[in-house]
C-alpha cells in the first residue's frame, strides 16, 4: 500500500534535485551560452571555436571532422582559378538531390600554371536556401573538387543575390580545407596522392608494356626478315 | 490449416496467377475479395503494405521461336496497367512475405478493397486511389488523403504533368531549375 | 471488420433549449498535434462523438520525387521522413537497396548500424515520453529532461555523421565513413550512464498519480484490432502482442545479442501501457549498446559496390523494426540507376488507421494523450 | 467621514498599489528562472541594466516584456464583442486588487492613528474575501464569451465550473479557523497566532491548510489545475484571443490573485506577520507577511514544474468526492476534539484551582510545576489579564514539562487527540481516494527473449 501523494513527492523529489543540481553539474545544465550581441565576434566555424584551457565544454565546441554546412570549392594554392581542381565535369550538379548547383562549363581549356589544358567551370552557383547540406556533391566528384565547409552563419539581408553563391566566393584552398577538417582532408590528399601514384605506375606499366610489346614486334619483325632473308 | 505459402493458396485458387519475377501472386480481378478472405482465414493475419504502381503503354521487343524453328524479334504492345500491391505477413506464425497484387487498366482503374479483410488498408487504400487514382470498391470511406479534395489528377501516375505553379515567385534558385528542367538531367 | 459506425448521438431538443454539438477543427496549428496534422472534433461539452483525422498539410510528394533521381540521391530524403529517428530511415532504405543488388556489408559497418539505430531508438521513445506527458500537460520538464539526454546522443552523431538530425549516414553496403577516434569511447561513457537517467526519469513519471490516473483505462486497443489495423512496434506490444522485427526478421545482426522484448498480457491496451512499453524498450537498447560496443571489431566500412548503383529488373520490400513501428520501403527496379517504383511503408501514418475508434467517448483532453502516445511524426505521416 | 481617516487609507492602499505590481514583475522573472533551473535550463539572463552588459540575472526581463505588451498591437477578432472584450481583463484584475485590501499587512508609516495601518479593517473580512474571489470567476467567462473562439468559449466553461467547485472547499477549511478565532476580522486571526500559535500547528489546521492550498490552486488557475489555461488541449482556454496590454493585464490579475489567495492562507494558517524577530523593527511582520507569501508561491512554481494536468472529470471528482468530505470531516473533527481538548483543559484547571485553594502551595514541598500549572489557569480563567486558552495550553505544557502530574495528564491527552486526529484525517483521504479514484496503479510487463 503506497502512500497517499506518494508518486507526487517521488516526482518532486526529482524536480528538487535537478533544480539544485543544475547549478553545480555541467552534465544537468549542458546548454552552452551563445553571446548573441552583435558587437561580439562569431567564431567563424565550429572547429575554430576556441576552448579555453581546462573549461568543460561539450563536444561539439571541439574541432569536429565531418561537421558539414555548405559546400566549397577547393584549389591548391596561389591564384584560385589557376588551381581549381573542378573540370565542370557536371556529376554533381546532376546527383544533387535538391538541384541547387548551376555549372556552366568553359568553352575553351585554358594552359594552366601547371602546363595542363583542362576544362573549367565558367560558372558555378549553389543556392544557399535551397541546399540541404547532404554532402551528395562531395561523394560522387571524382576530382574531390567539391568539400564541405562548416561556415554555418551564412545568412544575409539580400535575399536574391546574397543567397545565390558564386564560384569565387566558393573557392577555397586546400590549406583552409586543412585548417577545418584537418584528418579528412589529411585522407583525401594522401588518396589523392596515391591515385596519381597509381596513374603514374599505370602509365609507366602501360609505356613500359607498349615499349616492351613494340620490342617484341620489333624482334619479331627483325627475326621475320632475318628468316625470310635466310630462306 | 493450410500451409503459409503461395503455393496453397494457387492450388485453393487456380485462377491465381503466380508471376515468378515479381516473386507475387496475381488475384483475379472478379473474387480478390474472396480470397483475401481465405488469405484472413488461414493465417495471414497482417497487412504491412499497400501501394500502386503504375505501368504505361510501351512497347515491348520479344524473341520468339516460330513455327518453322526460326527465331524472329517481335514487337508487342503491353497495355498499361496499374497494379495494388499488398504485402502480408503472419503474425501468429512470423513469416512473410505474400505478395498478392491486384491488376487493373488505367482508364477507369477499380479494384476490389480490401480494408473489409485487414483494417491497415485503409488509409493506405485511400493513398493509393488519392494518387494513383484507383476506385476501390467496397472501400468504406474512399476519399482523397494527401492532396486536398479539389485537387484535380493523380500525382503518383507517371504521365502526371505538374499544373502552372501559381505559387511561383522569383528567387535565384528560379534559373537552376529552369536548367534542369530544360535538359531533364539524364543520370 | 469495417469502421465502427459513429454512435447514434441524438441533439438534446427541448422546448425553447436547442442545443449542438461543437465543432473544433483542432490543427493544422495546434500546439499538441505535433505538426499539422488535423483532428476535425465534435464536442458533446467535453466528450468527444466524432473524430475525423485530416492528413496532407505536409505532404511533398518523397515518392515521386525519389522516382526522379538516383538510388543515393534519395538517401538524404529519407532522413526528412521521420526527423527524429533518421539512421533508422537511412537503415530500412539501405536494406531494401542492399536486397536488390545483394551486396555484403562488412562486420564493422553492421555494428555501427546497430549502435546507430539503437541510439536513435533511445533518442526517440525519450522524447517521445516527454513530448507525452508535454501532452499531459506537464510544463515541459520531462521534455527537457529528455531533450538533455538526446542532446547528448545528437553529439555524437554530429561527430560519427557530421550532422545532428539529417545524418545520411548510411550507404548502400555499409556506411559513409568511420567513426572518428574516441567516438565508441564516448558513446561507451553515454550508454553507462543512460540508466542512472532512466531511473530518474522513471522515479519522476511512472509512479505519479496524476499521470497514472490520466493514462490507465484511455486509449484502449484490443490484441486483435491492433493486428487487424496492422499496427506496429510498440504500440502492437503494448496490445499484447509479441512481434518485434528485430527478433522476427533478425536484420543486420540483430541474432547476436542477447535482448528481450517487453509487451503486455493485453487486458488493457492503453495509454500506460503504451508509455510504459517504451520505457522497459529503452533499457533493452541499452543492453544491446552494451554488447555491440564490446564486441564491435576493426575493419572496413563500407563494402564493394559500384560507384553507379544500377541494380538488375526486381522488386523487394525491405523493413526494419523502427522506433516508431515497422518501417518498410518497397522498390521497383527496372535496370536504369532510378528506381522505377520507391514506396515507404510510414508506421506513423498506418498507426493512425484507429485513432477514431480510441478517441470516442473519451473527454477532448484524452484525445490529445492518444495522439501523443500513438507517436507519430508528420513528416513520414504526411510525407 | 473624517479626513484622517481618508489620509490614512490611502497611505496604505498606496503602498498595495506600487508593492503588489512590482511584486508581479518579480514574479514573472522568479518563476521563469526556477522553471528554467528545475528544467535545466538557464532561463532569462540576458537583459538587465540597460546601455550597459550588466545583465543582473536577467531581472530587466520583466520590464522587457513589460514594454513589449505595451507596444504591441490590440488585436481584437472580428466577430468578438468589443465591449466585453475589453472589459473582461480590467474586471479579471480589479476584484484581485480588492482583495489585497482586505489582508492584515501592516505598513508602519501612518501617522495618525496608531502608528501602523491597515487599508481596510473589516469585521467580516474573511466572508467579503470569498465573495469578491468569486467576481473573478465573471471575468474569466466574460473574457471566454465574448472572444468568439470554441477554444476561449471551452476555457470559459471550464474556468466557471472548476471556481464554483473548489469554492466550497476553500471556503470549508477557512471554516475551521473562523470556528477556532470566533471571528471573521483578519486581524483578530492574525493576533490569536502571535507567538506561534499558528493554526497549521494543529492537526486539523494542518489538513484545512492542505486542503485550502489545494483549492487555492485551483482558484488560480494555477498547475495542476490549470485547465481552463490547458495549453496542450485548448491552446492558451480563455486568453486565447488576447494580445498586447489586454493579455498583460490578464497575467497581472493572475499574478495578484495568486499573491492574494497566497496571503490569505498565510492570514488564515501561517500566522499572518508573525515569526522570528518579529518585535525587532516595525516593518517585520510585513516582511513576514511577504516572505511567506513568496514561500507559497515558490511550492506553486515548484509544483508547476513537476505535475501534469488533471483531466476535466478528474478534476471535479476530486472537488465533490475528495475535498469537499474530506473538509467537512475535518470540520467535525476539529470541532470535537478541539471542544474534547478545552474540556479537558478546564478540567485540569480546575485541578490547579482546587489544589490550590485546598491547601497552601508557597508553604512546604510545592509539586513539581506548579507555578507555571497555576499560571496556565489562571490565564485560562482569564485572570491574569486578556484570556487566551492558547497561552494557557503552553504554560500547562511548561509544567507538564517539569513534572505536574495534572498537567502531564493533559498533555498526555493532548497529544493522543492530536495523533488520533491525524491518523483519522489521514485514513479519511486515503479512503476517499480509494473510493474516489479508480484503482490505478503501477503495473507488470512481460518480456520475451
Amino acid at each position: 500500500m503506497s502512500i497517499l501523494g506518494g508518486g507526487i513527492f517521488k516526482g518532486m523529489a526529482v524536480t528538487l534535485r535537478n533544480f539544485v543540481g543544475s547549478y553545480f553539474y555541467k552534465e544537468r545544465l549542458i546548454t552552452n551560452d551563445y553571446d548573441w550581441r552583435p558587437e561580439d565576434k562569431l567564431p567563424q566555424s565550429i572547429g575554430e571555436y576556441p576552448k579555453e584551457e581546462g573549461e568543460q565544454l561539450r563536444d561539439t565546441t571541439t574541432v569536429n571532422h565531418y561537421s558539414r554546412n555548405f559546400p566549397m570549392l577547393l584549389h591548391d594554392g596561389g591564384e584560385p582559378m589557376d588551381t581549381v581542381r573542378c573540370v565542370a565535369c557536371q556529376i554533381c550538379e546532376r546527383e544533387c538531390p535538391p538541384q541547387c548547383i548551376y555549372i556552366e562549363k568553359s568553352e575553351d581549356k585554358t594552359e594552366r600554371s601547371d602546363n595542363k589544358a583542362q576544362f573549367y567551370p565558367a560558372k558555378f552557383d549553389i543556392d544557399v536556401s535551397v541546399c540541404m547540406s547532404c554532402q551528395i556533391c562531395v561523394e560522387v566528384c571524382p576530382f574531390d573538387a567539391i568539400v564541405m565547409n562548416s561556415q554555418f552563419e551564412l545568412s544575409t539581408p539580400d535575399r536574391f543575390g546574397g543567397l545565390l553563391v558564386r564560384r569565387d566566393d566558393l573557392l577555397k584552398s586546400n590549406d583552409y580545407y586543412h585548417k577545418i577538417h584537418p584528418q579528412e582532408a589529411a585522407t583525401r590528399d594522401q588518396k589523392m596522392v596515391a591515385d596519381k601514384a597509381a596513374k603514374e605506375a599505370k602509365k609507366k606499366a602501360a609505356a613500359e608494356k607498349a615499349k616492351a610489346a613494340a620490342e617484341v614486334k620489333a624482334k619479331a619483325a627483325a627475326e621475320a626478315k632475318a628468316k625470310e632473308e635466310g630462306e | 490449416m493450410s500451409e503459409l505459402s503461395h503455393e496453397s493458396l494457387l492450388k485453393e485458387f487456380p485462377e491465381a496467377q503466380w508471376d515468378e519475377a515479381a516473386g507475387a501472386v496475381i488475384l483475379p480481378a472478379t473474387n480478390a475479395r474472396t480470397i483475401a478472405e481465405w488469405l484472413l482465414a488461414s493465417g495471414w493475419d497482417y497487412c504491412s503494405n499497400v501501394t500502386g504502381v503504375d505501368y504505361l503503354e510501351r512497347e515491348v521487343k520479344e524473341k520468339i521461336t516460330n513455327d518453322a524453328g526460326e527465331t524472329e524479334t517481335v514487337t508487342r504492345t503491353e497495355p498499361g496497367r496499374i497494379d495494388v500491391v499488398y504485402h502480408l505477413y503472419s503474425i501468429a506464425n512470423k513469416t512473410g512475405p505474400l505478395v498478392i497484387k491486384q491488376r487493373t487498366g488505367r482508364e477507369g482503374a477499380t479494384a476490389e478493397s480490401l480494408t473489409p479483410v485487414w483494417r491497415s488498408c485503409d488509409l493506405q487504400e485511400r493513398e493509393v486511389y488519392d494518387l494513383f487514382g484507383v476506385n476501390f470498391k467496397g472501400h468504406p470511406d474512399q476519399r482523397r488523403i494527401l492532396m486536398w479534395d479539389e485537387f484535380e489528377g493523380h500525382p503518383m501516375r507517371r504521365d502526371y504533368t505538374e499544373p502552372f505553379d501559381y505559387e511561383w515567385e522569383p528567387t535565384p534558385h528560379a534559373e537552376i531549375l529552369e536548367k534542369h528542367q530544360r535538359g531533364k538531367v539524364i543520370i | 471488420m469495417s469502421t465502427t459506425a459513429a454512435p447514434n448521438y441524438e441533439l438534446l431538443q427541448q422546448e425553447g433549449l436547442e442545443t449542438s454539438l461543437l465543432e473544433i477543427s483542432m490543427g493544422p496549428h495546434h500546439p499538441s498535434t505535433h505538426g499539422v496534422f488535423r483532428m476535425d472534433v465534435k464536442l458533446d461539452g467535453e466528450t468527444v462523438v466524432e473524430l475525423k483525422p485530416v492528413f496532407g498539410y505536409l505532404h511533398r510528394n518523397h515518392e515521386k520525387l525519389a522516382e526522379n533521381m538516383s538510388y543515393l540521391s534519395s538517401m538524404p530524403f529519407t532522413d526528412r521522413l521521420d526527423y527524429f529517428n533518421s539512421m533508422t530511415n537511412n537503415w530500412a532504405y539501405a536494406l531494401a537497396a542492399e536486397q536488390l543488388v545483394e551486396v555484403e556489408v562488412p562486420e564493422r559497418a553492421e555494428y555501427l548500424r546497430v549502435i546507430m539505430a539503437e541510439l536513435t531508438r533511445l533518442v526517440n521513445h525519450v522524447t517521445l515520453v516527454g513530448f507525452f506527458v508535454n501532452d499531459l500537460g506537464a510544463l515541459g520538464t520531462p521534455l527537457m529532461y529528455a531533450f538533455r539526454e538526446r542532446e547528448k546522443i545528437l553529439d555524437l552523431f554530429e561527430q560519427a555523421s557530421g550532422a545532428r538530425m539529417m545524418c545520411n549516414y548510411f550507404r548502400f553496403g555499409g556506411l559513409r565513413n568511420d567513426v572518428p577516434e574516441g567516438w565508441l569511447d564516448r558513446t561507451r561513457e553515454l550508454v553507462d550512464r543512460f540508466p542512472a537517467f532512466l531511473d530518474e526519469y522513471e522515479q519522476l513519471l511512472s509512479e505519479n498519480e496524476i499521470i497514472l490516473s490520466r493514462t490507465q483505462g484511455v486509449g484502449n486497443l484490443s490484441r486483435e484490432l491492433a493486428i487487424n489495423a496492422g499496427i506496429t512496434g510498440p504500440m502492437l506490444r503494448a496490445s499484447g502482442v509479441n512481434y518485434d522485427l528485430r527478433k522476427v526478421d533478425a536484420y543486420g545482426i540483430y541474432d547476436r545479442f542477447k535482448f528481450r522484448v517487453p509487451y503486455t498480457d493485453g487486458d488493457t491496451g492503453d495509454c500506460y501501457d503504451r508509455f510504459m512499453i517504451r520505457m522497459l524498450e529503452m533499457r533493452e537498447s541499452v543492453a544491446i549498446l552494451k554488447q555491440a560496443l564490446a564486441d564491435i571489431p576493426e575493419g572496413d566500412i563500407i563494402g564493394k559496390v559500384s560507384k553507379v548503383f544500377k541494380p538488375k529488373p526486381g522488386e523487394t520490400y525491405g523493413r526494419i523494426e523502427g522506433p516508431k513501428g515497422e518501417l518498410g520501403f518497397y522498390l521497383i527496379a527496372d535496370g536504369t540507376p532510378k528506381p522505377y517504383r520507391y514506396r515507404v511503408r510510414p508506421p506513423s501514418l498506418i498507426n493512425l488507421t484507429v485513432l477514431r475508434e480510441m478517441c470516442l467517448g473519451g473527454k477532448i483532453a484524452d484525445a490529445v494523450v492518444i495522439l501523443g502516445s500513438i507517436d507519430i511524426v508528420l513528416g513520414e505521416v504526411d510525407r | 467621514m473624517s479626513f484622517q481617516l481618508i489620509i490614512d487609507i490611502l497611505i496604505a492602499t498606496v503602498p498595495l498599489l506600487v508593492i503588489f505590481p512590482s511584486l508581479f514583475a518579480f514574479t514573472t522573472w522568479m518563476e521563469r528562472k526556477a522553471l528554467a533551473r528545475i528544467q535545466n535550463r538557464i532561463g532569462p539572463n540576458k537583459i538587465g541594466v540597460p546601455c550597459t552588459r550588466v545583465s543582473l540575472f536577467g531581472l530587466g526581463q520583466p520590464a522587457a516584456d513589460g514594454i513589449k505588451m505595451i507596444f504591441k498591437e490590440d488585436i481584437v477578432p472580428r466577430g468578438a464583442d468589443k465591449l466585453f472584450h475589453l472589459l473582461a481583463p480590467i474586471l479579471a484584475l480589479i476584484p484581485a486588487m480588492l482583495i489585497l485590501c482586505f489582508l492584515p499587512l501592516e505598513f508602519p508609516w501612518g501617522k495618525f492613528m496608531s502608528g501602523k495601518v491597515q487599508a481596510f479593517m473589516l469585521d467580516s473580512a474573511v466572508i467579503f474575501f470569498f465573495a469578491i474571489t468569486g467576481l473573478n470567476t465573471l471575468a474569466i467567462f466574460m473574457a471566454g464569451w465574448a472572444s468568439r473562439n470554441k477554444y476561449s468559449l471551452l476555457g470559459g466553461m471550464r474556468a466557471v465550473a472548476q471556481m464554483v467547485s473548489y469554492e466550497i472547499p476553500l471556503v470549508l477549511s477557512a471554516v475551521i479557523v473562523v470556528m477556532m478565532v470566533g471571528s471573521l476580522n483578519a486581524k483578530e486571526i492574525a493576533d490569536a497566532q502571535s507567538g506561534f500559535n499558528w493554526f497549521v500547528f494543529s492537526p486539523w489546521g494542518l489538513a484545512a491548510f492542505i486542503v485550502f492550498f489545494i483549492a487555492a490552486l485551483a482558484e488560480t488557475n494555477r498547475s495542476p489545475f490549470d485547465l481552463p489555461e490547458a495549453e496542450s488541449e485548448i491552446i492558451a482556454g480563455y486568453f486565447t484571443e488576447y494580445s498586447g496590454f489586454k493579455f498583460a493585464l490578464f497575467f497581472l490579475g493572475e499574478y495578484i490573485a495568486m499573491f492574494a489567495i497566497s496571503g490569505l492562507a498565510v492570514t488564515l494558517f501561517l500566522g499572518a506577520g508573525d515569526g522570528p524577530f518579529v518585535d525587532a523593527a516595525p516593518w517585520m511582520p510585513a516582511m513576514w507577511f511577504i516572505a511567506k507569501i513568496f514561500g507559497l508561491i515558490a511550492v506553486m512554481i515548484w509544483l508547476r514544474g513537476t505535475l501534469p494536468r488533471l483531466r476535466v472529470d478528474q478534476l471535479m471528482a476530486f472537488a465533490w468526492k475528495f475535498l469537499l468530505p474530506l473538509s467537512i470531516f475535518n470540520i467535525l473533527l476539529a470541532g470535537l476534539s478541539y471542544f474534547a481538548l478545552d474540556a479537558r483543559v478546564a478540567n485540569t484547571t480546575d485541578d490547579v484551582i482546587h489544589y490550590v485553594n485546598s491547601g497552601n502551595p508557597f508553604a512546604g514541598v510545592p509539586e513539581l510545576g506548579t507555578n507555571e500549572a497555576l499560571m496556565g489557569a489562571m490565564i485560562y480563567r482569564g485572570m491574569a489579564g486578556e484570556q487566551n486558552p492558547m497561552a494557557a495550553k503552553k504554560w500547562f505544557l511548561k509544567a507538564a514539562l517539569k513534572g505536574h502530574p495534572a498537567s502531564r495528564t493533559l498533555v498526555a491527552w493532548w497529544l493522543g487527540i492530536w495523533v488520533l486526529s491525524l491518523v483519522a484525517l489521514y485514513v479519511m483521504a486515503k479512503g476517499l481516494n480509494n473510493l474516489s479514484r479508480s484503482t490505478t496503479k503501477p503495473r507488470e510487463y512481460l518480456y520475451a527473449e
